[in-house]
């Protein structure tokens, strides 16, 4: 029996016996989602995470992350087109967050500081598998298949892996060094590298099955794609990325005083500007595209990095968007010049797209040279029982490949890639699909998790803060291969780092524990088990919701009571 | 996902072993997202253990104390609705004669405050007490069922200021309060709300190493009163502050000496909107968009009378900011 | 020693030997030359205390109990419509079980505006839960006040030490101040079980629900009820210590074995003393005098009572409606008795009227010439008011 | 028992002329009672103590309504209706005013004695409150206590400068009146 005390006094604390969380309705519950700059990124980085190591001075721990996912950092932190940055929430606060900067400056401070790639050397008798082609998608493959415990053997044509960031990015976007630093680091980690081994020369497809207990086929799109118009071509016509691949391998450069590169992509953009370094006074890119920027649809804007795109034009490279060549204007079987014609696509109701010329709009522009980049396919040499003439693989969304147990396919091979990071998570997907079927699972799908939206953030807890910029070349100072942009300095990259809003993520800002009226929120750095912390205490906690609104990166939801 | 959390130690362990001092314990029985126990939780915690606390009838003093149970962890005591002023004076006069330190903390609601305890709480400052008297502001007498106060904000509905035929809620202001203390001459007066907890945190503590008497008026969403849902009760009270209709200022001595600048100021609508007790003002009725010029009249006049806004730095910027850290800096 | 002291002073001068820590007063007249004393004592250093100069009575109600909850002894005086100001803390005080100490010099409570002596003030806050010591002298009052804090902080109630106005506190007259000795002997050093303490949390006030609210109650009334010994004990040691006895729970003088007794509360016992003496021809008279009203003295009252036939109870109080307050608790008691003696109720000395020495034969012919009536105000003069008023 | 009343108006220290005569009575081992007639009355309205002196402890606590000495604080206060009332027959009463007694006797049609108090303290004290030198008088003719009762009762009140001219005034004052007048006659009423 409870006895009264002497003018009702209580005793502290004792109203915990009285357990307010039977009056809830709904209860609050951590949910880790996605962060868009995660769902974004091609590669299947997650930045959030990784800035959030960075933030709190985990550098390497930092970097470990990105290498669950991409072991290319430095390369992808300056080649990649970034759609991380474009779908950063940031992006509708002030600015979207660096988040390549940071990548890069990662990917360089592993190599500075020879940080190991977090991978043992596989056990002598662990199964063999093979990887053909050591461009992104290849290595990333490699890599991952590295970290599952196989042997890997890597088979190039070439004398030195690196595929196309080797032979069709200029050194001025990824110097050389960089490239062999890590994909040396890479490879020293205990890939079996076979250089100069060409698949139909060198290797037979059936003799890898045979060997090896499954074959990723990275080989990338060596066959250029026919061009013409109209069927008329001139007679020394040069394609955009063998002359990349020349200039990169021997230096040599066609001499031209006016040229028209015909498309939108980053092998347009950047045969345009090793144009200019090689000092032609007038190159032209005409493309169908336009000119990337706000409020144009991402279908219809040229594929080539914007910022490569803007310092191409910082450097003279003159951009003929939303035009099309009606004809080429040909002395003999040279050209002296094309013939434009304003186009535009255009989605009809059903949703398709139409590529539109407009009548009346024509106009003629002489030049003296033509070069067509607009795309390659694979060579289907030693390929072609697969390829069944087909321009392109047709892997599922894993790489499996259809009929082929054991086959598996990455990279730009398949229709849809062409950029390095895509390949590097082709590389990723297909070596984990590699590994379900070596163990005999079946293959498993990618869970599409929607990202946090801007909505479900709380941005009246963040300062507006100017992002970083890393230093960049001027224009007038760029000339042969010198890297065009710096990288961050550490405390620019720890700045940028601490811009990120961690959506849908705990950052441990305490909101949630410092707001609730009821103190149903405890605070545990290493007790809470879901990635948060901080636990809710169900006995007290009313589910007012308070927490939830106020939790600045749409870490917790409210759901219905049972 | 995650739908229960999990330790691996007892939470009630976990409970006790929180890197905060916890002045008011769980198990209370406020109405859900309760401003005014979220306030005083926030109050206490900043105050720290060594205190005593006089508390006015009210809400907070009835739903932390339904005996046998208290949700106090500090020496408490409630008398009357309007002696809170009294009572900590003499709690203050008792420890000073026995030679102690511990600094008297009063808590009163804006009726115990502005209204029926204003007399106690004037003497008490007038005479200059070391207390830091607290008013928990929540407009209206709530824990008798939204009545209006002479805090209630003008065109507020309450049940005594009803909206009718004739009339559009409260016809008169809402008392300037912290002017009339701080003509008390006293060396510290402020108003926070609970949008700003670390600024709360920084007040209380200027206020406690102040050796005399110091009032902090805290501005509490009360989800009942207002019609709000508890869930927005630091959205509406950030939205209060950020229209202007609740600026929060520092006067020592009477005189001006901080104001939380507002940068962009809001629009009173959109803090107005979230509220029931001014959905009146949202009808198609010339009566209730005159009421609506009025509030953003009366903004416009704090903004302007105190320079809320200016460019300095704003409140996410500047010290006492609210601005969330990973690892919650913001508390360090 | 003897020396020639006004009542106030003589009060502040007990006070001042409780070593209280904190007080807290407003003015009021008749209160006001204790407070004064007492602030003059501080002023010259005799008393060292925090004195707080309150802006109302209900102010100064509030700063003892918190000043008594946060471990101080404390002390408040007022009177009239102080006390009705007060009124509600001092329920909370009673309720709340704080030993405080306070005077009430009794005056009238208007309207009509009186500044003059009687008891309706302590009467109106009879149920408050105090303990009521009247007083009638201002020896007494000294005695009583250094008395009330033992008794206080023994029971853990609050103890009202009534004091006629003007008749007592204005009064200057011979008057033993005990030495700080004596009173240290007697009086321990402040100590209150639920002192509000850091280290030692507890909540006081709470919500109380109906389950336990007659509980509370009872408690109370219990707690007043074993307080009577406690008021019993602080005499008797008073007296083994200064030789004074204050007369306990009832005060009984003359003849014992007396028919007619007059009982009366406070400071008028003197004179019907006096008259007593005068008029040995009106027989023999028994003075019985409450000097606790709270507790209610029932058993030492029909103690009082064994042999008395009529009863005159004199009332400085009146309850509008009812008739005489005191009278009315009196029969209540004696309703116990096998003969209960007739009671005779007035009510006099309102708002200041002199009680003169023939008020002695005048009630003992009244006793002998009437049946009793339920109650009248004695000395009325129905002339001065309109005739339906009469 | 002696019982005196003392009529005076506000501000002339009538309650003090109670206190300081009860006190003597006090100091010197009697008993003695002083009270005021409790007003609300302010400076210069008529006001009215009380003192008895006795052999025992007083306990009645009545006004004196049938005074064996009235002590008048200024002459026109004899005009005030009740004034003399209740003056035992035999009693005296002493008036400060310039006057001679015999002019003021025809006035009041009693034993009067009067005392130019106001004069007295003028001189004495620079300032016109007459009650000590009247109680001076009143000790000189009635001898129920020695002056020296009143000059420590003066002493517990006065300090230093003001105290000297006191003692001053009472001094003078009792050379004013004949010495033992009324001695018969206080105690006769058994003080």
């Amino acid at each position: 029996m409870t006895e009264l005390t002497r003018g009702a006094f209580a005793h502290p604390g004792t109203s915990l016996a009285f357990k307010t969380g039977s009056w809830r309705v709904q209860l609050p519950v951590h949910q880790h989602r996605p962060a868009p700059c995660h769902n974004a990124c091609p590669a299947g980085e997650d930045a959030q995470a990784y800035l959030g190591l960075l933030a709190t001075g985990q550098a390497q721990q930092a970097w470990e992350t990105i290498v669950s996912a991409n072991p290319l950092p430095a390369i992808t932190g300056r080649v990649c087109h970034h759609p991380c940055e474009s779908a950063c929430n940031r992006g509708q606060y002030d600015e979207a967050v660096g988040i390549h900067g940071v990548e890069r400056f990662l990917g360089d401070e592993a190599i500075r500081l020879g940080w190991a790639y977090p991978v043992s050397r596989p056990a002598a008798d662990a199964r063999k598998v093979a990887v053909v082609g050591a461009g992104p998608a290849g290595l990333s493959a490699a890599y991952h298949l590295l970290r599952a415990g196989y042997r890997v053997s890597l088979f190039d044509s070439l004398p030195e892996a690196g595929g196309t960031c080797r032979m069709a990015i200029p050194p001025y976007r990824l110097p050389r060094s960089v490239l062999d630093a890590e994909v040396g680091r890479l490879l020293a980690a205990g890939i079996d590298f076979r250089a100069q081994q060409q698949l139909g020369r060198d290797l037979s497809l059936a003799e890898l099955r045979q060997d090896f207990g499954a074959v990723f086929l990275a080989p990338g799109t060596q066959k250029n794609r026919e061009w013409s118009i109209d069927g008329a071509v001139p007679r020394d016509l040069h394609v955009g990325l063998d002359l990349l691949k020349e200039w990169m391998t021997v230096g040599s450069m066609i001499q031209a005083t006016s040229v028209a590169i015909i498309g939108g992509g980053n092998t347009a953009v950047d045969m345009a500007r090793v144009l200019r370094r090689c000092g032609v006074p007038q190159v032209h890119i005409i493309t169908h595209e336009a000119l990337p920027g706000a409020g144009i649809p991402a279908d219809d804007a040229m594929r080539a990095i914007p910022r490569e795109i803007a310092q191409a034009q910082e450097e003279g490279v003159i951009i003929h968007p939303h035009r099309g060549i009606r004809r080429l204007i040909l002395r003999g079987e040279r050209v002296v010049g094309v013939e434009m014609v304003h186009m535009k696509k255009l989605r009809r109701p059903d949703g398709s797209v139409e590529r539109v010329v407009f009548e009346g709009t024509e106009t003629v522009m002489h030049v003296d040279q033509v070069i067509p980049a607009i795309g390659q396919q694979v060579d289907d040499t030693g390929l072609a029982e697969l390829l069944h003439r087909q321009a392109f693989f047709a892997p599922d969304p894993q790489g499996a490949l259809s009929g082929h147990p054991g086959v598996f396919v990455g990279g730009d091979a398949r229709p849809g890639g062409g950029s390095v990071s895509a390949a590097v998570g082709d590389g990723r997907r297909g070596a984990l699909a590699m590994d379900r079927f070596l163990r005999g699972m079946a293959a498993q799908a990618d869970v599409a998790v929607t990202a946090v939206g801007f909505e479900q953030l709380n941005l009246n807890y963040f300062e507006s803060a100017p992002r970083g910029e890393a230093p960049i070349l001027p224009p007038e100072q760029r000339k042969g291969q010198e890297e065009i942009e710096g990288g961050l300095i550490a405390n620019q990259a720890r700045q940028e780092a601490e811009r990120c809003l961690s959506c849908g993520n705990c950052f441990a800002c305490d909101n949630c524990w410092t707001l609730c009226p009821d103190s149903a929120v405890l605070k545990t750095t290493e007790q809470a088990a879901d990635g948060s912390h901080y636990v809710f205490d169900y006995d007290y906690c009313k589910g007012c919701g308070l927490c939830a609104k106020e939790c600045p990166c749409g870490y917790i939801t409210m759901e219905d009571e049972a | 996902m995650n739908t229960t959390s999990q330790t691996t130690i007892p939470i009630a362990d976990l409970r006790r072993s929180q890197p905060r001092f916890q002045g008011i314990e769980s198990g209370h029985r406020a109405c859900l997202g309760c401003g005014e126990a979220l306030a005083a939780r926030l109050v206490t915690e900043a105050a720290g253990p060594d205190v005593m606390i006089a508390n006015a009838t009210g809400c907070l003093e009835i739903f932390t104390t339904p005996w046998p149970e208290s949700s106090w962890r500090l020496p408490w005591m409630h008398s009357l609705f309007e002696n809170t002023g009294a009572i900590a004076a003499g709690m203050e006069a008792a420890l000073k004669a026995q030679g102690k330190s511990t600094k008297v903390l009063a808590f009163g609601g804006d009726g115990g405050t502005f209204d029926i305890g204003f007399q106690a709480l004037s003497g008490m400052l007038e005479r200059g007490h070391n207390v830091l008297y607290v008013c928990y502001d929540n407009e209206a007498y709530m824990n008798t069922g939204i009545q209006r106060s002479s805090s209630t904000p003008h065109a507020a509905m309450t049940t005594t200021s009803p909206v009718g035929r004739d009339r559009m809620g409260k016809r008169h202001l809402k008392k300037d309060i912290l002017s009339i203390i701080a003509s008390h001459h006293i060396p510290f007066a402020a108003s926070a709300s609970v949008a700003y907890p670390s600024d709360i945190r920084k007040k209380v503590r200027r206020a406690m190493e102040i050796e005399g008497p110091t009032f902090l008026l805290i501005h509490s969403p009360c989800p009942l009163g207002w019609g709000h849902d508890g869930a927005l009760s630091i959205e509406v009270a950030r939205l209060a502050v950020q229209s202007g209709l609740f600026p929060l200022i520092e006067l020592e001595r009477g005189e001006l000496i901080g104001t939380m600048p507002l940068r962009q100021p809001r629009p009173v609508t959109d803090y107005l909107r979230l509220q029931q007790r001014f959905s009146h003002l949202f009808k198609d009725d010339s009566r209730a968009r005159e009421e609506l010029e009025h509030l953003q009249a009366l903004a416009e006049r704090n903004i302007e009378y105190y320079g809320l806004n200016s460019n300095r730095d704003d409140p996410c910027d500047s010290e006492g900011a609210d601005t969330v850290r990973r690892g919650g800096q913001r508390w360090g | 020693m003897r020396q020639a002291l006004e009542g106030s002073q003589a009060i502040a001068r007990a006070v001042a030997l409780c070593r209280p820590q904190v007080i807290a007063a407003y003015p009021i007249t008749p209160q006001t030359h204790i407070v004064e004393n007492i602030a003059k004592l501080v002023a010259d250093g005799k008393l060292v205390c925090e004195y707080v100069s309150v802006e109302s009575e209900f102010s100064a109600a509030s700063v003892v109990l918190g000043a008594a909850v946060a471990g101080s002894r404390t002390y408040t005086a007022s009177a009239s419509q102080g006390i009705l100001l007060m009124s509600e803390v001092l329920f909370n005080i009673a309720g709340s079980r704080v030993p405080i100490v306070m005077t009430c010099a009794n005056r009238a409570v208007g309207a009509p505006l009186s500044i003059w002596n009687d008891q309706q003030d302590s009467m109106a806050v009879r149920d408050a839960g105090w303990i009521q010591l009247y007083c009638a002298d201002n020896q007494e009052a000294v005695d009583t006040t250094i008395q009330a804090y033992r008794i206080a902080e023994r029971t853990e109630l609050p103890v009202m030490v009534c004091v006629d106005g003007f008749t007592l506190t204005h009064t200057l007259e011979p008057i033993d101040v005990p030495s700080q000795q004596q009173v240290d002997a007697f009086l321990p050093p402040y100590h209150f079980a639920r002192t509000l303490d850091p280290m030692k949390p507890i909540s006081m006030g709470t919500l109380v629900s109906p389950d336990f609210y007659p509980e509370a109650r009872h408690s109370h009334h219990q707690a007043l009820l074993n307080a009577a010994a406690e008021i019993v004990a602080a005499d008797a040691d008073w007296c083994a210590l200064t030789g004074r006895s204050q007369g306990s729970l009832v005060q009984v003088e003359g003849d014992a074995d007396a028919s007619v007794a007059i009982l009366t509360l406070g400071s008028v016992i003197g004179t019907l003393a006096d008259a007593r003496e005068m008029h040995p021809e009106l027989g023999t008279v028994k003075l019985i005098r409450l000097r606790a009203f709270r507790p209610f003295p029932s058993e030492a009252l029909l103690q009082a009572c064994a042999g008395v036939t009529d009863l005159v109870v004199l009332e400085r109080a009146l309850s509008p409606g009812g008739g005489g307050i005191v009278g009315a608790e009196v029969k209540a008691a004696l309703f116990d008795m096998p003969n209960p003696p007739r009671v005779h109720n007035f009510a006099v000395g309102l708002g200041g009227r002199d009680i003169p020495l023939d008020i002695y034969p005048r009630l003992l012919q009244a006793v002998r010439s009437q049946s009793p009536r339920p109650f009248a105000v004695f000395d009325v003069e129905l002339d001065k008011l309109p005739a339906e008023d009469r | 028992m002696i019982e005196v009343r003392i009529h005076g108006r506000g501000g002339q220290g009538n309650v003090v002329a109670a206190y300081l005569l009860a006190t003597a009575a006090i100091d010197e081992g009697h008993f003695g009672q002083a009270f005021p007639a409790f007003g609300a009355e302010r400076r210069g309205a008529p006001v009215v103590s009380f003192v008895r002196i006795a052999e025992r402890a007083l306990r009645r606590r009545n006004q004196v309504l049938q005074p064996d000495f009235l002590i008048v604080q200024d002459r026109a206060l004899l005009k005030v209706p009740g004034v003399l009332d209740g003056l035992r027959p035999g009693g005296g009463i002493l008036v400060n005013t310039s006057l001679d007694a015999a002019t003021i006797g025809e006035q009041v049609g009693s034993a009067v004695v009067t005392l130019p108090a106001t004069q007295l303290a003028k001189t004495h004290l620079g300032r016109p409150v007459p009650n000590t030198a009247l109680l001076s008088a009143f000790l000189t003719l009635t001898q129920i206590l020695p002056m020296d009762a009143l000059t420590k009762a003066l002493e517990q009140k006065f300090r230093g400068d003001i105290l000297e001219r006191n003692l001053r005034l009472i001094e003078a004052a009792s050379q004013h009146v004949p010495a033992g007048h009324w001695k018969e006659r206080a105690h006769a009423t058994g003080a």
